[in-house]
């Protein structure tokens, strides 16, 4: 990926340069390894600091919103900034979304597309190490090389780290840009995109109800996945609402389930299944069988893929005289 | 749960009285009476002092407290309309029982304030601790502690003014100079026109061994210091009151933090003097 | 959250709750001609109206599941007959994937329903609700997602 | 100061033993690594563990408590029931930060019931580091691998045994309590838990500190916070992992007039945490709110308690989904406090 990174430091260097872009949103190095940071470049000379690997996980679309809002203090005449940003395939198809959601403006837009063979999940890596940290890292081809802090070393098969969402990824090319990176040899996966809904919906109500149980116990309220989540732009989340007030605040299991249910629900269309609220989850619960499970239904029953288009209609933002409703209770 | 040893439980109280104080009649005054002996005497509070109402089942409020400790028996709290407590506060009949948790905060600096004089300036309806601080000191036996007592009070309208009556006596009294403005009167009117600065510099009360509190609405307060500083009161000798949001009220949970003041017990009365070496994060 | 079975079930006592949300424009008035003909249905339910079936948030569905419903039946208008043109339609929508995502969870497929109830349709809407509460009914009362607070003393 | 040696074979048997009629928590083995747990099974307990997911600061403020349930008007009169707890395995940090905590729910002789009770009724068994864990500072904040603040008895993991130090009168009781299944501690082993706890510590890589409180106070207005801002999501990731956060709200839930007063973690990252009633919020960016975290914990901490509340644990630096790294802006505040 390298080659990429280059390529990407020189095209964003020219998009300053021509002044294309007022700002550029990529990904940098971290403190810790195996991670980066989303960061904002306002000058050619910045394009040093962008990276590009398979620690790049964020979904950089969530941050584009706030990019265009008009400041506080802001004075007069305000006009918003022309802002490039760096994006996979999940953040292309987010930042498709948010346009169709008018949260951010196509004409102030400048995409490059990258193609992407999947992000390393960290949890995972962290879960190979067990009781000790991550000290070092390294991809070597098809595997990772850690080190950890107590100097044990390592080395897994890159395709077990790798995040869930990724396995299953379709969409590995950007759906919408500007200028678009990729290299002819991002290679689709063959499983289906449903594999882990699927064999989850294979096990008895009370295993799935079970599962779910030990999973959300382990949330915490912190709404990392809210935050992470280029959807989850609402000025107040229905979880903060007072009045109405839907569901509490605490760990309490029912509160959580409602917040997860009905953060899911509000995916529903809508969702790229990036993986972001998976990765930013501190406690790594599998969201992603909620709002997979949705993409599925949508998929099935509105035979549409979430934001692969700006043309195409959200799928709950339409409807088929002709829509399923075997599921409706007749006398 | 006791109330007297653990500060998260409020006391129990009965609503004697509820007065509505102003035309949008989202303004209403409680007359609060405590159910246990106990607790009035537990609950020994200053002017300037805030508490927390509580309404079992929807939550609590920071309420700066109305009343002066030299009106015994009763509590009183001005509460504006804004949200889900103060809401069902406002739906609550004479004899319901709510809860009060406090007194909290720093009072106004009283100590400080004996054998000198004093200018009130308060804005709509911020009013409620001056209210209770004018009392306090106008109230017998305790007048002849201070000097010269000045109050400039103001709201948008006539009807917008908090305690009319007592406002009337007030100005009737003639150990207290109490000045009302309104910044637009209606056909009703008589009395003075103008907002709060610009009567504030009319009157212009001297600074010389004065002490001014100061308490009303940010714009009034922003356009107010300027005419304080020109009326020669130094930051240590104007006080304010600050409004933030709270949930302890006892310095625990953070949210009230500037700078490293916790409002809910570091305030919320400060002097300016406290105020400007804050961030301004208020 | 999981509550104790036996303590509603135990004794003949238990009745299952319903919440209905129902339609202003059809299922509502569905149910009151069930009522103004005397057609007989069971006392388990608690009607809400709305003012269409797209009103109703799946929120709205979840939250009756959390303080306590055995049960839950949302009713509109048929398709083609919605006051509002096709509220019902994008409400259909949304129905099929709440319903789905809740079965998925492990939650009874019984305790949340959905039909179609016209102004005219005084029996049927009884049928329906007798029908979901004797499914209900059969499932036994409400345990996960409901939300438990403790005992006051 | 009682000092003795456990052998290693006989550790289930002191943790059954500090185990009965107590709760004991320790940390186990996660998919992510290490947590605290409550033990049943004291096979279970992992020794290794550096750095939990989360702290165990739960086990004195957890993330919600009922503060007292009610019927109408009417607030239960039941006392406050707390169980008695050993927590085992905490890292010197994790019980530092207990001590620091400690100050804040008893700040201005205002003590708060729950916390203490909890406090009290805690045991604090504490491991010293062999190793530093992903991205420890702790010497950096002054703390160290064998810091003895918060704790009632510290821990050497001296391969075959563990050395244990008594240092609270709580502490030797216990201690005491198990004096069937120790024997004294050695000059040697003694010398053995000096060296290991060196050598931890020269491992940790420090980091600069801003040590200069005016200029720190100047940095309320640096640039830095804009860009940070950015990139900061606005979770309550750090927060919530943080040993030392103890922000809070207090919410009522109820149905039907019966209800209880909670209260739960919250943190000034969150955008609605100032909000008031009126609509006006004093921190409206993302950049004011992590701001204060970062100057709550490091200026305002320190003015009002002298201490910084942060202990090195490097949780937010490491569980950060935005790679935000506390270290890094310690570093860049220090050099920016030298440059005023």
């Amino acid at each position: 990926m390298s080659q990429v990174e280059e390529t990407l430091k020189k095209e964003v260097t020219k998009l300053f340069e021509e002044e294309t872009i007022d700002l550029f949103v990529g990904h940098e190095a971290a403190g810790v390894p195996l991670k980066t940071s989303a960061c904002f470049l306002s000058s050619a000379d910045e394009a040093k600091r962008l990276v590009w690997n398979a620690s790049c996980a964020t979904n950089l679309a969530a941050y584009l919103p706030q990019l265009f809002k008009r400041p506080g203090g802001a004075k007069g005449e305000w006009t918003a900034p022309k802002v490039g940003v760096v994006a996979k395939g999940c953040d292309s198809r987010s930042i498709v979304g948010l346009i169709k959601e008018k949260q951010i403006p196509r004409d102030r837009l400048f995409v490059i597309g990258v193609g992407c063979e999947g992000m390393i999940d960290r949890h995972k890596v962290a879960g190979a190490l067990g009781t000790v940290g991550l000290a070092k890292a390294k991809i070597d081809g098809g595997s990772l090389q850690v080190i950890g802090t107590d100097g044990t070393q390592k080395s897994v098969e890159l395709a077990e780290v790798l995040a869930d969402s990724c396995r299953e990824c379709q969409h590995r090319t950007a759906v919408l840009f500007d200028v678009d990176l990729s290299e002819t040899s991002v290679q689709v996966p063959e499983t289906s995109r449903y594999a882990d809904v699927a064999e989850f919906e294979s096990k008895s109500p009370d295993e799935r109800w079970e599962f779910l149980v030990s999973e959300l116990s382990r949330c915490i309220r912190c709404y990392a996945c809210r935050e992470a989540c280029p959807n989850c732009y609402c000025q107040e989340c229905f979880a903060d609402e007072t009045a109405p007030k839907w569901l509490g605040v605490t760990t309490d299991l029912s509160d959580v389930f409602a917040f997860h249910l009905g953060r899911a629900l509000h995916q529903a269309g809508r969702c790229v299944d990036c993986g972001a609220c998976v990765a930013a989850c501190p406690q790594g619960i599998d969201l992603r069988l909620l709002n997979q499970k949705i993409n599925k239904d949508v998929e099935e029953l509105f035979g549409v893929q979430s934001s692969l288009s700006l043309e195409e209609a959200e799928a709950l933002l339409c409807f088929r005289m002709e829509d399923d409703q075997s599921f409706m209770t007749e006398p | 749960m006791d109330p007297i040893t653990n500060p998260y439980v409020p006391y129990p109280v009965r609503i004697d009285e509820v007065t509505i104080e102003n035309d949008e009649r989202d303004l209403k005054t409680f007359k609060l009476v405590f159910l246990d002996p106990e607790h009035e005497k537990a609950f020994a509070y200053t002017p300037g002092q805030f508490a927390e109402l509580s309404v079992l089942g929807k939550g609590e409020c920071p309420i700066g407290i109305a009343s002066s400790p030299t009106e015994e028996g009763y509590l009183l709290f001005t509460v504006k309309k804004t949200g889900v407590v103060t809401g069902e506060l406002h739906s609550l009949a004479e004899g319901k029982v709510i809860g009060v948790r406090g007194p909290l905060g720093k009072p106004y600096p009283i100590d400080r304030m004996k054998g000198k004089n004093v200018v009130i300036v308060g804005g709509g309806f911020a009013f409620t601790t001056l209210r209770a601080l004018t009392q306090y000191m106008i109230a017998d036996g305790n007048r002849s502690e201070f000097g010269e007592i000045t109050v400039i009070y103001g709201a948008r309208s006539p009807g917008e003014l908090l305690y009319k009556e007592e406002l009337k006596a007030w100005e009737a009294r003639d150990d207290l100079k109490t000045i009302i403005t309104v910044d637009k009167g209606d056909d009703a009117w008589k009395g003075r026109e103008g907002f709060v600065p610009t009567v504030l510099e009319e009157v212009a009360p001297s600074s010389k061994d004065a002490l001014m509190a100061v308490c009303g609405p940010p714009i009034m307060i922003k356009f107010t210091l300027p005419v304080v500083e020109k009326l020669g009161f130094a930051p240590s000798d104007t006080i304010l009151s600050l409004e933030m949001r709270m949930k302890c009220g006892i310095g625990k949970c953070g949210r009230c933090n500037i700078g490293n003041k916790y409002v809910c017990k570091d305030g919320p009365v400060f002097t300016l003097e406290e105020l400007n070496v804050l961030p301004a994060e208020f | 959250m999981t509550k104790k079975k036996d303590e509603k079930t135990s004794g003949n006592g238990w009745e299952p709750r319903i919440v209905a949300f129902l339609c202003n424009w059809c299922s509502y008035a569905g149910a009151d001609l069930a009522g103004v003909s005397r057609i007989q249905y069971p006392p388990n339910v608690r009607v809400i109206r709305v003012p269409c079936s797209g009103r109703i948030n799946p929120l709205f569905v979840v939250k009756a599941l959390q303080t306590g419903a055995d049960g839950v039946l949302v009713s509109g208008c048929h398709p083609g007959d919605c006051h509002y043109i096709s509220g019902n339609l994008y409400a259909r929508r949304k129905f099929a994937l709440l319903k789905s995502l809740l079965e998925y969870v492990g939650i009874e497929p019984e305790r949340v329903q959905f039909s179609w109830v016209s102004a005219a349709e005084g029996v049927r809407f009884a049928e329906i609700l007798g029908k979901v509460i004797e499914a209900v009914r059969a499932v036994g009362p409400a345990s996960k997602m409901v939300k438990e607070l403790e005992e006051v003393t | 100061m009682l000092e003795v040696t456990l052998d290693k074979s006989r550790l289930q048997e002191l943790l059954k033993l500090l185990g009965t009629d107590r709760r004991l928590v320790a940390p186990v083995v996660d998919r992510l690594g290490t947590v605290f747990s409550e033990i049943t099974d004291p096979s279970l307990v992992c020794l290794e563990a550096v750095n939990t997911n989360l702290s165990p600061k739960e086990a004195v403020f957890p993330q919600w408590e009922t503060l007292y349930t009610f019927e109408g008007d009417q607030v239960d009169k039941a006392e406050l029931q707390i169980e008695e707890t050993v927590l085992f395995g905490v890292r010197p940090c994790d019980a530092r930060a207990f001590e620091l905590l400690d100050r804040v729910f008893t700040w201005d002789g205002v003590n708060d019931p729950y916390y203490l009770k909890r406090r009290e009724r805690t045991l604090v068994v504490a491991l010293a580091c062999n190793a530093p864990g992903e991205a420890c500072f702790c010497t950096s904040v002054g703390g160290s691998p064998a810091s003895e603040f918060g704790a009632d008895v510290l821990g050497f993991d001296l391969e075959d045994c563990l050395l244990l130090r008594a240092l609270t009168d709580r502490g030797e009781t216990l201690l005491n309590s198990a004096s069937s299944l120790t024997t004294a501690a050695t000059e040697e082993e003694k010398k053995a838990a000096q060296n290991a706890a060196a050598k931890a510590e020269k491992l940790l890589t420090p980091v600069a500190v801003p040590e200069d409180l005016a200029a720190l106070k100047e940095s309320f207005d640096a640039e830095m916070w804009k860009e940070l801002g950015l990139k900061c999501l606005g979770c309550g990731v750090c927060a919530y992992a943080c040993p030392t956060c103890h922000c809070f709200d207090i919410t009522d839930e109820t149905r039907k007039g019966v209800g209880r007063r909670v209260r739960s973690w919250d943190t000034c990252a969150f955008s609605l945490f100032t909000l008031h009633g009126s609509g006006h919020n004093p921190r409206t960016t993302q950049d004011a709110r992590y701001r204060q975290r970062v100057l709550h914990k490091f200026l305002y901490c320190r003015e009002n308690f002298g201490e910084a509340f942060c202990v090195g644990c490097g949780r937010c630096v490491a569980s950060c989904p935005a790679g935000l790294d506390l270290r890094a802006v310690l570093e860049r505040l220090a050099s920016t406090a030298k440059v005023t």
